[in-house]
């Protein structure tokens, strides 16, 4: 019903914190500007040769659109099958559910390199490797647990009374869910999206393990490339990411009112 | 466990209600927040519930919609049982204490939301819920977030909400608790013309006795989870069976006496008391207490008391007094009517009532 | 038409042996249709061998013969020799491993390598990295890298050890005094980037990817063999056993290890060649070991592993704290 | 199974346990599939036969996890990785905190660019970022530089070593424990402020005292999270850490790739998992303290 | 600006009060909350602020408390503008009307806050926690969430958890909503004792007319985010300035004249209207009209309507009537004092009451 005062001690300490969060990042920035062939600091030179580089690698830009669909396939399918364990495991709680969610969240703890090979060792002979099936399945064992924990979290602190009073009005329980729990989980349903989204699209030890001949993905392909050259293209990419991520949310955020997702 | 056993069932369809509660108990941990409830409510009944903070009406009422399961007894609706029927499937609207309105909708939205469920034809819904937002009026605000609206507004649309569908039976928690005098008289009347118009079934849970006794046609004194009194307002206004019914439905002033032989001694006077021995309770409401500052009238049939006024306090229709007699602070009260002044603390009066306005009760 | 599968190494691997190998090998055999499988490292083959052991999808495997051998004692492969494929009787005699069913398809060894701008002289010996002027400008990949068990073994023999499988007590006492120096143990992605950058002045690597990177970065990186002598490390091909292409893999194998592949990889990634038909050009070969063959001291890499264990233990508690 | 009520206050009573199985049955596969399955098989690998080749043999024994247990590297890996973790853990509570309020209470298109702001370091690849770091923290970086600049002599090694790790960690969680932090922010009921505010509490007072317990799920949730990821992350370490730190997930790394030693790698993964077990059983019991 | 200029501390100094608020104004994007508010209260006074929802009460208590910034005006206390004082350094109490108790504390620790945060010694806020608890009278509930408790029982511990610290001014936002008349009762009573004896100064926001009148030194009456009027309970139930503060302070009848020389024209009898000319609105309270069956009384100096009865209702201590007399329903009551019967709608009565009862304003 009000507007909040931020306090000055919290924006100098959540400014001094972004500056730290960012401090790489604003490095990488000149340097994608380098003229020179590999990453250093400060370049000797500027160039924007390194964006041009981009658009004219082919295999970057294919598995840019590779990772893209991944990590939209990945997301789609960690809410689809994330939000109903959430669901059940925080309002229907049956029996063992609190094993239940420690077993759901215990794919996060293996290092991905030891869950890589495991899964390997279980795909392969699946077919699953070098397979957008195979990735797909692969990153959604590491974007679910973040999924239901978030969803968990934010179901958990919405107030009963509001759906109780759908379900007098004549709502059925999915209804309920529908029109009522989903818009109020809105801030957890969005931090979930941005998580498992940006997992998968950052993902590049399970990807190296499934990735095939054929299909790669961009971070496997940026991970190659900067094994075999440190040229100031992979810190153009990053740059172009956020750059691209920032743009199109703005636009979502303009057309389709994204902060009011945020908004209480 | 589903459905009833046939024995059972026929026993349960012999309640007299269109709703009848049988039994009806909740028990958390330590403790017996309902125990067990008995109650028949008549079709297009309106019965308020009226009982101190934490006795457990709004339980009561989650357990009739089915948001609480009770821990025992039955709730039968038209001599249907309806133990695990879904809250959905009940017909029931309820208007929550504290609102729970929907913060992502406008009020409009709100509003509309269980005619959509019911899948009310657009333009009907539209024209209803233009009517329902106006009786509540808040004409102009249908595109306000609830989070934008003071907590008297916010009331309204949760009793715009739950009014709007119809249902068959209407639950209604405190639904007036954060409205002025002014508005609240408004809507009871609203809720009660409407209640009557269509025909609804309903509860109305309340802690202003005032508007429990105007607005209904039966009354249903709770305490301690427990039903003390059910009964028309005259009823449990004027007859209040328990010493807890007689304090909490109207004023009351208690004085101790002791009874023997069909009558009690108390303060100095002798009041009847047929079939009470040893301590009682003796009460009077402040309101039929007739204070008088001359002589005392000499009406032999009039329970008399001299004392002094303590405190007088303006209130608007009345004066109130607070008077010492016989040892007792009473109470008692005077119409501004005929503009009387306020007596001064100090000034001697005496209090005369009828001897049917005594209450007399084993001490408790 | 045959698919044929063929895995190794990716990235700039796959690039060049593509380019150099699989593409006249498809021109010359336009009834086989090559699929490079790439992986980042052999342990990700023999991952991948294990997992596909009952029905295998690659059919041809590049990887170092330590894990080659892995995959030998699992029958993970076919033994390859002079009668299933003629090109092996040209082989170098340390190609061949008696107990590995592969065969080496590329020789590299260790180089020093040094920023050409900080370090003007080539320098003679491995403990140039001890020198103070080096003060944390020293990259290695440490053990258990190849890399930085081969320092271990030069400096051991350069020192007097004699039998590196007993004992490398004197190469660590060795790499423990250049320790200090050491700015990174893990350099990343790998210990070129660094060095042509400046961000440090001297590291050990690899001959060909030294090679490669020295021509990128216009001369910024240069290696040079010291006094010391150096190590091989051998890349072998090997034949998965049961493979769905056996015919097919049979064929490539066979050109991977002819004369014209040999030297069209050497002249484009600087591997040395394994086939002792090979001719290469004089610039090519002046690139690679095959001048220094006198300096590069034998290894058993199947023996070695017995003991990798036992040395990376030995590292930890007498090498790294002398970096910290 | 006429009853599907909403009501949650004895949700064992009511709820339906078809409905709920029939809802997990999804993450349930994929779970099996993915992990359970996977799993067993690394116990299994566990158990194989090592052969010094790096071969597995065909038998069974228990010698990797006898050698593993007796010898004192792994308690050495075991305690500092939870040490480390635990550290960064905090660090990242600590430095995304302030950043996860000041969002909370931000609105509008600056919120939104703040989100992706807040983001982005995820949207760059470990290795450029790395760079990044190396530009900042190494020996002749902006920090060295600037203490130099400040008059000391010979400013403190800031990467290649465990200061290294915990700073790039620290960063890398910090989105992870942000967007944790924003989802249990539900509770922060501005009201609560204000009547802490009305009862004489400073801000500081009111965040200590209210604040901070009521955002006390979001930042078990994001604690666990940072946990789990600081426990198995061997990238950052591998990079920031200059081959002198030693945890439970880069060993696992060497001795899965390098040494080739998969039955140790699979002996020391399920030391992970028995270490996080106990781990997450103290954060239930935590977290039912908050409740 | 946290600090006014030295020629206006002058002026906001003149201030009478102890608590001045000097044009407080309150805007949002396309509405004025609280509009240009002056109000003096003096040290130790208890003012309510009486009001109909949305009216900007709460809002006004808020900007008082600091809560909220006031778009213009000032606020002095004891000649201190505190303008740019933060909330927590104004010593004030608020109980607030969605109770805002901390969920993650037991009821005792909600209550101890203030006095923690304040340094009370240990012993000393253990006492006094004990006794504002049981003042709420929730002793053996100490250890109990808000969430287990009914909602009047949160909005005691509200009442607890501010009173307790005895602030220098209590800020009390519709604190008695959600209890029953009974407890209201004792609990106003309550806390105008704790008021006087520790000298505290209170604005006290009610949407209870009743309790407005009863509990304060001074009333004031909010509409539309405007002061309406400021008086005793007296004055503002005998004689209030505006029809708004007629029909909000009490209930009230409304018939409509038309006033020429002095004198108005209502339902065919003449009251006196001086000052006013044309289209008037007369207003009765209820009240004041005594309803008699019999020949009307003959007493020339009352006005009086003839009519029938629509509507008897029962209302404990009154009987409420709904009357048809001129063309208007009006309303009125009988007491219940005598015994009488309801009358049956149809009766035909009369109405009788004195000129100084009947106010007159200009027709809205
Ligand atoms: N979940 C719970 N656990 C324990 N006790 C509870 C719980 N919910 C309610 N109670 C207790 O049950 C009793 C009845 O509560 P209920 O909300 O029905 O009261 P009420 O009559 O509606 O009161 P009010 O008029 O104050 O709203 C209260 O004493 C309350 O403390
Ligand atoms: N943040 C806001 N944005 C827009 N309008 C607001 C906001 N906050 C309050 N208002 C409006 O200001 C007016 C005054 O609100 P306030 O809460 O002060 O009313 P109130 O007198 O306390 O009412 P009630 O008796 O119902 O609690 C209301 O009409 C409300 O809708
Ligand atoms: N085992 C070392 C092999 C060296 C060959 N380089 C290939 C690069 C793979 N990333
Ligand atoms: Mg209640
Ligand atoms: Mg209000």
């Amino acid at each position: 019903m009000d507007e909040r005062p931020v306090s000055p001690a919290l924006k100098i300490a959540a400014g001094l914190m972004f500056l730290f969060l960012l401090a790489p990042l604003l490095v990488v920035l000149p340097i994608s500007f380098s003229g020179d062939d590999f990453m250093a600091f400060p370049p000797s030179s500027w160039s924007a040769k390194w964006y041009g580089a981009i658009f004219a690698n082919s295999v970057m830009m294919n598995a840019f659109w590779i990772s893209l669909a991944l990590a939209f396939v990945v997301t789609v399918l960690s809410l689809g099958i994330g939000l109903p364990a959430a669901y059940a495991l925080v309002r229907l709680k049956p029996p063992g559910a609190e094993a239940l969610s420690n077993l759901f969240s215990a794919p996060l703890l293996l290092p991905t390199i030891v869950l890589g090979l495991a899964l390997l060792l279980v795909f392969a002979p699946m077919g699953l490797i070098g397979s957008f099936q195979g990735l797909v399945a692969a990153h959604l064992i590491v974007t679910l647990p973040y999924a239901v924990r978030v969803l968990s979290t934010a179901l958990a602190n919405l107030p009963l009374t509001v759906e109780e009073a759908a379900g007098m009005l004549g709502a059925r329980p999915l209804t309920v869910f529908f029109r009522v729990t989903l818009p109020m989980m809105r801030s957890g349903l969005v931090s979930t999206t941005a998580l498992c989204f940006l997992v998968s699209f950052d993902e590049v030890v399970l990807s190296l393990f499934m990735t095939g001949p054929r299909l790669q993905t961009l971070p496997v392909a940026m991970y190659n490339h900067v094994d075999q050259q440190a040229d100031p293209m992979a810190a153009a990419i990053s740059v172009l990411l956020v750059v691209l991520t920032l743009a199109v949310v703005l636009v979502v955020d303009r057309t389709a009112g994204l902060t009011r997702t945020f908004v209480k | 466990m589903i459905h009833a056993e046939p024995a059972e069932m026929t026993r349960l369809a012999q309640g007299q209600g269109f709703l009848s509660l049988r039994g009806l108990t909740r028990r958390y941990d330590h403790f017996t927040a309902v125990d067990d409830l008995n109650l028949d409510v008549a079709k297009g009944e309106l019965v308020a519930f009226l009982g101190p903070s934490g006795c457990g009406k709004t339980t009561s009422l989650r357990m009739i919609a089915g948001l609480v399961p009770a821990s025992s007894g039955h709730i039968v609706v038209d001599g249907r049982d309806l133990t695990g029927v879904a809250p959905y499937k009940r017909d029931m609207g309820l208007v929550f204490q504290s609102y729970a309105l929907f913060p992502h909708m406008d009020i409009a939205r709100n509003v509309a939301f269980g005619l959509e469920m019911r899948k009310v034809p657009k333009a009907e819904a539209a024209q209803r819920v233009k009517e329902a937002i106006a009786m509540v009026r808040l004409t102009g605000r249908e595109h306000h977030r609830p989070a934008q609206l003071s907590g008297g507004q916010q009331q309204r649309v949760a009793l715009a909400r739950a009014l709007v569908v119809r249902p068959s039976i209407l639950l209604l928690d405190e639904p007036l608790s954060n409205l002025d005098a002014k508005l609240r008289d408004e809507m009871r009347t609203e809720i009660r013309d409407i209640q009557k118009r269509l025909g609804i079934t309903a509860i109305f849970v309340t802690h202003d006795q005032m508007e429990a006794l105007t607005i209904c046609d039966k009354v249903v004194v709770m305490n301690h989870g427990r039903l003390e009194q059910v009964g028309t307002p005259h009823e449990i206004y004027e007859h209040p069976k328990t010493a807890f019914v007689a304090g909490f439905v109207g004023r009351i002033n208690r004085l101790s006496g002791r009874a023997s032989g069909g009558v009690a001694q108390v303060a100095g006077i002798t009041v009847s008391a047929p079939g009470f021995e040893g301590d009682v309770d003796v009460m009077v409401r402040p309101h039929r207490m007739v204070l008088s500052t001359g002589p005392a009238p000499a009406d032999a049939g009039l329970h008399q008391l001299s004392g002094t006024v303590t405190r007088a306090t303006f209130a608007g229709d009345i004066l109130e007094y607070e008077v010492e007699a016989a040892g007792t602070l009473l109470k008692t009260e005077a119409s501004t009517r005929g503009g009387e002044a306020l007596l001064a603390p100090g000034t001697p009066v005496t209090l005369s009532w009828r001897p049917q306005d005594t209450f007399v009760y084993a001490a408790s | 038409e045959t698919n044929l599968t063929v895995m190794a190494y990716s990235g700039l691997f796959q690039e060049r042996y593509t380019k150099a190998v699989i593409e006249p090998f498809m021109k010359a055999h336009p009834d086989i249709k090559v699929t490079f499988f790439p992986l980042p490292s052999s342990a990700a083959m023999l991952g991948n061998l294990r997992a596909q052991k009952a029905a295998p999808q690659a059919d041809v495997v590049i990887m170092d013969v330590s894990v080659s051998k892995a995959g030998t004692d699992e029958g993970l492969f076919t033994k390859i020799d002079e009668t299933n494929i003629p090109n092996v009787k040209d082989l170098y005699p340390n190609a061949r491993i008696p107990s590995v069913a592969g065969v080496g398809v590329t020789f590299d060894n260790l180089v020093l390598l040094y920023n050409a701008e900080q370090v003007k002289e080539a320098p003679k010996s491995w403990m140039e990295m001890a020198k103070a002027p080096y003060k944390g400008k020293v990259v290695i990949p440490g053990v258990p890298d190849i890399q930085g068990l081969g320092l271990v073994l030069i400096l051991n023999k350069a020192n007097g050890g004699t039998d590196y499988l007993a004992n490398v007590d004197k190469g660590l006492t060795a790499v423990a005094e250049i320790a200090p120096n050491v700015q990174t143990w893990e350099p990343k992605p790998e210990v070129y980037a660094p060095i042509i950058t400046g961000q440090a002045a001297l590291g050990v690597g690899y001959n060909a990817r030294a090679q490669v990177n020295s021509e990128q970065s216009g001369g910024k990186i240069k290696a040079t063999i010291p006094q010391e002598g150096t190590i091989f490390q051998i890349n072998t091909i090997n034949l998965v056993a049961g493979a769905p292409a056996a015919e097919a893999a049979k064929t490539f194998v066979n050109y991977a290890l002819s004369p014209e592949a040999q030297k069209s990889f050497t002249e484009t990634m600087f591997y040395a060649p394994t086939n002792s038909k090979a001719e290469i050009t004089g610039a090519a070969l002046d690139r690679t070991a095959v001048k220094n063959l006198d300096k590069v001291m034998a290894v058993d890499w199947i023996a070695l592993a017995q003991v990798r264990d036992k040395i990376a233990e030995q590292w930890r508690r007498r090498v790294l704290p002398a970096s910290r | 199974m006429t009853s599907l009520a909403l009501s949650h206050a004895e949700p064992r009573r009511l709820g339906p346990l078809g409905t709920a199985s029939a809802l997990l049955l999804p993450i349930a596969v994929v779970n099996a599939i993915g992990f359970l399955w996977p799993v067993v098989n690394l116990l299994k690998m566990s158990f194989r036969e090592a052969q010094a080749s790096g071969a597995l043999g065909a038998g069974y024994n228990l010698d990797t996890w006898t050698s593993a247990l007796t010898d004192s590297f792994t308690l050495e890996l075991i305690t500092n990785s939870v040490g480390v973790s635990l550290l960064i853990t905090v660090l990242t509570l600590i430095a995304s905190y302030p950043i996860a309020l000041y969002l909370h209470r931000s609105t509008g298109t600056w919120r939104t660019v703040l989100m992706v702001l807040v983001v982005a370091p995820l949207l760059t690849s470990a290795v450029v970022r790395t760079y990044g770091w190396i530009a900042i923290l190494s020996d002749r970086g902006l920090v060295a530089n600037a203490l130099m600049a400040l008059g000391m002599a010979e400013p403190p090694r800031l990467m290649f070593n465990l200061t290294g790790v915990v700073i790039g960690l620290t960063e890398i969680l910090m989105p992870y424990m942000i967007l944790a932090l924003l989802s249990g922010f539900g509770r922060l009921d501005p009201r609560l402020e204000e009547a802490a505010l009305t009862l004489g509490a400073s801000p500081l007072k009111t965040f200590w005292r209210v604040v901070l317990p009521l955002t006390a799920p979001g930042m078990a949730l994001g604690g666990l999270l940072c946990f789990v990821l600081a426990i198995s992350s061997f990238v950052t370490p591998k990079l920031l850490g200059g081959g002198r730190v030693f945890l439970l997930a880069t060993e696992i790394y060497d001795q899965a790739i390098v040494t080739l030693n998969w039955p140790l790698a699979a002996t020391l993964s399920m030391i992970v998992l028995v270490v996080f077990g106990i781990s997450l059983t103290l954060y239930a019991r935590a977290l039912r303290r908050i409740a």
